[in-house]
């Protein structure tokens, strides 16, 4: 299986966590950190979006995002009735897992540049184009019958917070400038990212021993959730990507991205917009079970995955 | 040095709240406000400031009696329920 | 609006000592705490918060007196003869 | 525990008033003070802490009342016409 | 007209800006950032200025600085007159638009080095100089008739102000070190320059935002002045580096320095020394007209003028 | 002697402390850094340990700590009996002095690189072992006959404390990922190394001008001591260097261990352990004396030592 050095620097964070080291990435450096990430995978993307006709786009792009928004909609009623979670629990644990990691997708990234295999670039537009429906269906469901939810506050929350704005501007620019134009920038935005990535994950792998020390009083089903929701969302992932006619990389990265769960978007959002969902067990279960998981055990079977229904033929 | 006596508001939430309670604040009538950043625990557990578990605000509200009663309650109503939030008042001096 | 006499206990120190004064703080029995960061000068200099001179915390804790004072009794014996330390308390209302 | 009656001296103004502001304060005779970071509105409008519109700090001044009350007749008579700049007191128990 | 893609990341900021995001760039790192820009501008001037006879440059100098004297000169008499300010607004004003502004520099060399046009590389130490009598001349200008100045704190605000010292700082070690002594540091003072004045463009938009949209309330002298003054002040620089015979991209630099205005230096030091002037004024002048205008209009056409005026023979 | 260019940003730091300008780094960018050449360095010898057969490292690592030992153990009765210290500052001076500071460690290496001489790579784990007897003596030192010390709390800080955590995780990481695995993160590791070693030294010369202010009332016994300190335990780094049959370099670098005084990790861990030591003094005689000392004089003193000793024969 194959193995991205990145991911170490996850585990020295965890350990540094889980001894009680003073070790701390400093908050602003953090914020730093996320500018950088989210702004160099939307240039990233502009770039490779610009050398592509975007008309071609269309029709699997609305296929993705409907397939997408199956996520959250079986995740809520497994969470209410098997999980006997409260609605806007439910809910809100339904927005996260529909929505997208971006640091998840880059380890993905990594592994995929590291093993020389070719992935189709505009898979990023989807790191901004499926939190939103995620986050709106969770929304929906943590609040029916319970009065109405401050829409607009929502949809400011979603559409200009940092992480889709990042993404989205990033994408623009690089669209704009193209490959070209963007080349002084590249040392800093392409060159650096893998060491920045790292630096990133020494940060998560800090704050996940937190979550990972509290495993326990999640409970076996809240386990289970966060380890079997982001496989059966790779298989469908996999399963689309191939039927769309994605290379193997592409595949690969659609299932990655059904697969993750964010907690960087979704925790803000939900807070503002479901006030009565407990955020420890949403942000517990993305950022303690599911963010190792994919990193470590996930993104390797994902690629299997995709290679295998590729050697049937595209 | 002329003094006047007033009431010190200080409520210690959320940062994520920090835009919505500025607009309660400052729609309630407050001239003014200060607020630092900060970490603590309580009874919604520990908020250490790091990104993920979120951080909290003190704000440091110097009004009338009366306009720090009305922002408790409105706060209170609103926001106590499903957020960490402490607030306490005391008498002072406001020189000017 | 319901309101309840309290002690507000603030405690300004070395930042290198923050996490034992918590663990003493809650030991000795207080609910909650919030801390700033925060710099300044007394009598063992000035703290201006670079890296190798140190800076300062600032911890507040609203609790009964007996609380407030079983703290600042521990705290005095224990580290105010080798730490910068400055403790001092007033009466609030606790809104709750 | 014995505690002293002092004066609580916070002073609310603009970052780029530090180094004067504690200058000034030292030379009328404090003993000490402690300052945090902070931002905040009033009459002078919003004072967010983004660097081309400066932010604030919080300096805390314990004291007796007559250095308190040197304190505020200084600032206010020197910088109170063009500088953002709040004042109050309270009295508050030192802790030694 | 030439078109530089760096400045796409202020208007990201703007847009940021005005549609209320939550993004922010952390205060320590827009410090962090803005001691790069200093120090790594300082070192490229630096090695520049190794490799020249300082001798010959004293006399082009002191008429770079007689010349640029007499723009807050100018300024003040119309911002009194014309503009009805008081004395404190307009001796602060005309410090402003004296002094120059660092990333307005940089977007100009950006531009000069993406369109391959050659420049005398000294031309950064008028960064330096041409900071200290204007702040002189704006404060006593202001202050005229109102008593003395804390001439000792301004004097030390200026010449020890973090701008100026890390500007004159790494301009020394550049000197001292040269080029070859430089080269291990190039990588990251040289090549991630541009990337990181990116970086710095998105907070100065976010920041511009707010100064933009109190423009209204600046009303209509002000603006007009905002964008007059730069232009007239390029129009002196083009004639004067056309006729100390400099090279194209030389009076491009020495227009753009005259027609830059302060927005970091300058305030600071006049918040200190002219109390009484407001500084939302000449901030949201500075800051919220002048910049967007030199980068997105005024930089192309200090430059077609540059080639102009060349065009009849230096 | 061979001079390299990064400590003249020292100077810079060091100048604009003492003209009191405004310049600081901000606490959170000063924390990032250090985060930076922590890893750096550790990464960078974890690879140089991969290449190398680790049981024949095992005798010399003995030998290197055992020598080392001697320097806390020697210096703790010269400041009591000569300089009539009290025990605990006498313990925590100490225990400063057996330490090593990894700014001093980096500015060798880099004059080792630029001077093109070869060195072991895997000196730099003695960053890591050579801290922990030294802090272990000087507590027990300062505190026999006073009481238990909180060994609990002092092995705690010690071996999970920022800085040897950083540096055994990315040895780790250097070693199991390989220089194959590290190469997409070489560009930030490796290459901008140097870079952030002159920011870094910026920052210490602001730190430092404050100590070298209060010179004055350390007294001339502690001024001789930090300077006589480095001198004497360069000279047993480079016989014992010699000895072990290292390189040139390898022996100017362990001379530059044992010559070097943290001042980072030994006074974190000194202000809890041994709480009546005054910090003022071991920090002042650290960082105001011997690392100024050692950047300017010692590292060359010690390149020459090196060199003239290996003139002899291996
Ligand atoms: N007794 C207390 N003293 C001081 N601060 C407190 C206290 N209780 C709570 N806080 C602060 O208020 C925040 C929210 O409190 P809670 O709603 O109890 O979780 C905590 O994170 C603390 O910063
Ligand atoms: N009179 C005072 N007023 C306000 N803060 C003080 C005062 N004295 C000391 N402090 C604060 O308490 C810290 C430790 O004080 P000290 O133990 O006197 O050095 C100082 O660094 C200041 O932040
Ligand atoms: N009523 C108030 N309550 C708390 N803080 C205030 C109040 N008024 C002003 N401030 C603070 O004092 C600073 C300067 O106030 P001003 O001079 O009114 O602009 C503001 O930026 C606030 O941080
Ligand atoms: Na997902
Ligand atoms: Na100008
Ligand atoms: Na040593």
């Amino acid at each position: 299986m194959q193995f991205e050095p990145v991911v170490l620097f996850f585990l020295l964070g965890v350990f540094a966590g889980l001894v009680r080291s003073d070790l701390k990435i400093p908050g602003s450096i953090y914020e730093a950190l996320s500018i950088f990430l989210l702004l160099a995978i939307g240039l990233q993307g502009g770039v490779k979006l610009a050398e592509f006709p975007l008309v071609q786009l269309l029709v699997p792009a609305l296929l993705i995002l409907a397939v997408g928004a199956l996520i959250p909609l079986l995740a809520f009623p497994v969470l209410r009735l098997l999980g006997r979670m409260s609605r806007a629990d439910s809910g809100s644990i339904a927005a996260h897992y529909g929505s997208v990691s971006v640091v998840t997708f880059s380890v993905a990234v990594a592994l995929l540049m590291q093993e020389d295999i070719d992935f189709e670039g505009y898979m990023i537009v989807f790191l901004v184009l499926l939190e939103i429906p995620a986050l709106v269906i969770g929304v929906v469901l943590a609040r029916s019958g319970s009065g109405s939810a401050q829409w607009g506050r929502l949809a400011h929350e979603v559409l200009f917070g940092k992480s889709i704005l990042l993404l989205a501007g990033g994408l623009v620019i690089g669209f704009v400038a193209g490959a070209e134009g963007i080349k002084p920038l590249d040392i800093l935005f392409f060159d650096l990212f893998k060491g920045i990535l790292a630096l990133f994950l020494l940060e998560m792998g800090l704050v996940a021993a937190g979550r990972i020390a509290g495993l326990r009083s999640y409970g076996v089903f809240l386990v289970s959730f966060a380890i079997i929701t982001p496989l059966l969302s790779a298989i469908l992932g996999t399963l689309l990507g191939w039927m769309l006619g994605l290379s193997v990389g592409g595949t690969m990265l659609l299932a990655t991205l059904y697969a993750s769960a964010s907690y960087i978007a979704a925790p803000a959002a939900m807070r503002i917009a479901v006030p009565k969902a407990n955020p420890a067990l949403s942000i517990g279960a993305a950022l303690g079970i599911t963010f190792p998981f994919n990193i470590f055990l996930g993104i390797p079977v994902y690629l299997w995955m995709a290679q295998f229904l590729h050697s049937f033929g595209a | 040095m002329t003094s006047q006596p007033m009431t010190l508001l200080i409520i210690i939430s959320e940062t994520v709240l920090e835009d919505i309670l500025i607009d309660e604040i400052m729609d309630l009538g407050a001239k003014g406000y200060t607020i630092t950043d900060a970490r603590g625990r309580g009874t919604h557990g520990t908020r250490a400031g790091r990104w993920t578990q979120g951080g909290n605000i003190r704000i440091e509200i110097v009004g009338n009696a009366a306009l720090c009663e009305r922002i408790v309650q409105r706060l209170q109503s609103a926001y106590e329920q499903d957020y960490g939030l402490l607030m306490y008042t005391a008498p002072v001096e406001l020189q000017n």
